[in-house]
């Protein structure tokens, strides 16, 4: 397990520092805050963790689905949320997302409340939840091409058709969503990964349902890039996959609430 | 103009394209609800032309409403909505093109259509030009006003009759400038005052509306 | 357990446990000494006669209507801006009164009407404004009890009421404005001769009516903060402690 | 002092039934609403306390995952 006791989180930290300080050259660690202290010299460089979640707790009408919840993540990492159904995967993602408030607790994003940084922490964030965000009317094409552009990512026509072909959608650009298979979906959302490859962190709710064995693999391989590549990938998974890294594991269930009034 | 805006305005715009059957369908309802009045009133000519621009201003009210469930509750079903809560833009901007599409698609063609209702109705044309004009301001502030209420009722039950009762009240005054700005002008009063209140009204939607829509769509989506 | 550790919602449904019965009995002697004065002190009217007695309770509800609208859209916007609890909680338990007050405005309203002016119903600008007040009213109550979710339930409320008392000035001058300009049915409301018992009578029965509505709102938030808090440890001992008796 | 008799202070002169009408109708509502109060007081301890027993039982037995 590697979720921090989330009261001590920064305290560790700040422990840490000294040691960073020996250790760490600022120059080539990308991701990590610096920071000059006033009556040194050198830099004191602190491994901070990108996404940190602290005391997270979570109420879906009379029920408690998890409290004391923290985990910190750092670049590079891969991490599945694990826990049966209804322990509250999808509404942890949320949560991380920033499209819930949490109830106690808070997500931090570079060490500020995602809250405060929302616009950097939405430019460094691909959500794809368990609805498609497809609209049937539209093409795959149109379909990819918006979800780009109403994120905010220049991505051309162009882009986007190749990236589908890429995919296995080349024959089903201009056909309307509606006739896709729910795998074929599925793959939409892919090629919205293979376009957002400069967003650090990506939250996906269940990317593995509905496909089929090659794209799984398709997936797998483009979520491993994506964390070799400094990126960070949470995501939700009944299915086991072979991403060739160590892949770390929450398990929601563990934090259960203790009463449900 | 943002990125969003323009790419949410354009992708609404193609869908109500694409689905223009439904969008018939609301502008049909517009002329059976206004045709349905003298069949309860009675044929007298001069009665209809009194009540004409009020009938048009009441269906085109109803019609509107019929219309504004669709303002957000697909893309709330499908994920849209999400994505674009998560876009680096402030919902605002997408709201407004949100609304902007909506009333582009449902209101401006009650504005087109108005005028052979008034002419059903035996209003002459000068007064007809007023009306259309009327709708053509007080339109828009329907779509704003109605948007707030569209977000908050997303996703429940019996969400069309709530709707009803929440943004009804809140369109009364428009409904009255709307159409108060005919008889004013029949009166020879003159439409100014009731133009100007109009326009003012709907600088001040503009200005308010897609902010508490957004807000609204935010807690919906919490 | 202690999980859930605002303070405010415990110290407040205190709070209002020891004010409202305090508002309650200034609430009932007002109204006495209103009464009193409503119908043993004020004189006869040259013109109305004796029915003009109804405006003592007609033109506090109608105030009343009013101000608990705005109290609502103030609690709401605090709720909003603070994210404060008990403020969503009391814009909640004000709005039934509300609405009892505003539908008593127009139904005095039109009991005082059909005599004086021989009909219930007129489209006045006042009794009209009033008629939309209560729809708006009518739609918060609806839209806070049809959604489940009870913060998404706290927040929406929060945001009609803050779009409706935005609208209601609007509404009212425009409603005026519509009256003046069809001359329907010009009421001239100020026929009666004002005297100074009247005015004090009135005046009592208004700061009656306030009492009463303050603390009927304070008991129902008490219920809203044990319903909504109940899985906090202070009301869990409070429900266990009140639940036996009940 | 404004009335003469009881039947003097009914009559209202004349105008009786608008004006007990208006206060009678008043107290109707605020005596609903006075008693709605207290209803909805004890409704509420009475389901909450319930649920709290039931609770109780849960939390001794198995606590469910199930939602």
């Amino acid at each position: 397990m590697q979720w921090q006791d989330p009261g001590t989180g920064l305290n560790s930290i700040a422990k840490a520092a000294p040691t960073a300080r020996q250790k760490c050259n600022p120059d080539v660690v990308i991701f990590l805050t610096t920071k000059r202290l006033p009556d040194t010299p050198w830099r004191v460089v602190e491994c901070t963790p990108m996404l940190e979640i602290h005391d997270l707790a979570c109420l879906r009408g009379d029920r408690l689905l998890f409290r004391r919840l923290g985990l910190s993540v750092q670049a590079g990492e891969l991490w599945r949320i694990a826990g049966a159904n209804g322990v509250g995967k999808t509404s942890l993602l949320r949560l991380l997302c920033g499209l819930a408030t949490p109830d106690e607790g808070e997500v931090r994003w570079q060490r500020k409340t995602i809250q405060q940084e929302r616009e950097s922490f939405h430019a460094a964030l691909l959500y794809l939840g368990h609805a498609s965000a497809l609209n049937d009317l539209l093409t795959p094409l149109e379909n990819l091409h918006f979800a780009c552009a109403a994120a905010g990512d220049a991505v051309d026509t162009a882009a986007c058709s190749a990236a589908l072909t890429r995919i296995g959608l080349g024959q089903q650009l201009d056909l309307p969503t509606k006739v896709l298979s729910q795998g074929q979906r599925r793959r939409v959302g892919l090629a919205r990964m293979l376009l957002a490859t400069q967003r650090l962190l990506w939250i996906l709710d269940e990317p593995f349902t509905a496909l089929d064995v090659a794209a799984a693999a398709e997936l797998a391989q483009v979520i491993a890039q994506h964390a070799k590549a400094g990126g960070m990938v949470i995501f939700t998974s009944h299915q086991d996959a072979d991403f060739g890294m160590p892949v770390r594991t929450l398990d929601v269930g563990k934090f259960g609430g203790a009463f449900s009034a | 103009m943002s990125k969003a805006f323009i790419a949410v305005l354009r992708r609404d715009l193609l869908l109500a394209w694409r689905s223009r059957a439904d969008l018939l369908v609301a502008l049909s309802f517009f002329v059976v609800v206004a045709s349905l009045f003298p069949f309860g009133v009675g044929s007298d000519p001069d009665q209809l032309r009194a009540i004409g621009p009020g009938v048009v201003w009441v269906a085109a009210l109803l019609a509107t409403l019929l219309a504004l469930p669709r303002m957000f509750s697909q893309d709330f079903d499908s994920g849209v909505l999400e994505q674009l809560l998560l876009s680096q833009e402030p919902p605002v901007v997408w709201v407004s093109a949100k609304i902007a599409a909506h009333w582009l698609s449902t209101g401006l063609p009650l504005v087109v259509v108005s005028p052979l209702l008034a002419l059903m109705y035996g209003l002459k044309p000068s007064a007809i030009e007023v009306l259309a004009l009327a709708l053509l301001i007080g339109t828009p502030i329907l779509s704003l006003i109605g948007a707030i209420g569209a977000a908050l009722t997303l996703g429940l039950r019996g969400a069309g009759s709530l709707l009803a009762l929440l943004v009804l009240p809140l369109m009364v005054p428009v409904l009255i400038f709307g159409a108060g700005s005919v008889d004013a002008w029949a009166s020879g009063i003159g439409l100014r005052a009731h133009l100007l209140l109009m326009g003012g009204g709907l600088f001040a939607a503009l200005a308010l509306a897609p902010f508490a829509s957004a807000a609204a769509l935010r807690i919906t989506m919490d | 357990m202690n999980l859930f550790k605002f303070s405010s919602p415990q110290t407040f449904y205190s709070l209002a446990g020891k004010l409202a019965p305090a508002f309650g009995v200034i609430a009932a002697v007002l109204a006495a000494i209103g009464l009193y004065i409503s119908f043993f002190v004020a004189p006869t009217d040259a013109v109305q006669g004796e029915v003009y007695r109804i405006i003592f309770i007609h033109v506090p509800a109608a105030w009343m209507s009013m101000v608990i609208y705005l109290a609502m859209a103030f609690w709401s916007a605090i709720g909003l801006g603070l994210g404060t609890r008990v403020s969503f909680y009391m814009s909640k338990a004000l709005a039934p009164t509300g609405a009892l007050f505003c539908f008593l405005a127009l139904w005095t309203g039109a009991l005082w009407g059909r005599p004086t002016w021989g009909t219930y119903w007129a489209w006045d600008a006042r009794m009209t404004s009033q008629l939309l007040l209560l729809f708006l009213y009518f739609g918060h109550i609806a839209l806070t009890n049809a959604i489940e979710d009870a913060r998404r339930a706290d927040k929406a409320g929060a945001i009609i009421a803050l779009v409706g008392a935005v609208n209601i000035p609007v509404i009212y001058f425009s409603v005026k404005w519509w009256n003046t300009l069809h001359q329907g049915s010009s009421i001239n409301l100020t026929k009666i001769s004002v005297v100074n018992t009247m005015l004090i009578g009135m005046l009592i029965m208004a700061l009656a009516a306030w009492a009463y509505s303050i603390a009927v709102a304070l008991v129902r938030v008490r219920s809203i903060i044990l319903e909504r808090e109940r899985r906090t440890e202070w009301a869990g001992v409070e429900i266990a402690a009140q639940g036996g008796r009940a | 002092m404004n009335w003469d008799s009881l039947s003097a202070f009914i009559d209202m002169g004349g105008r009786g039934a608008f004006v007990w009408g208006s206060y009678g109708v008043t107290l109707a509502l605020i005596v609903a609403e006075l008693w709605t109060l207290s209803q909805r007081r004890r409704d509420t301890l009475r389901r909450l306390s319930r649920l709290q027993q039931l609770n109780g039982d849960e939390l001794n037995g198995n606590d469910s995952q199930s939602s």
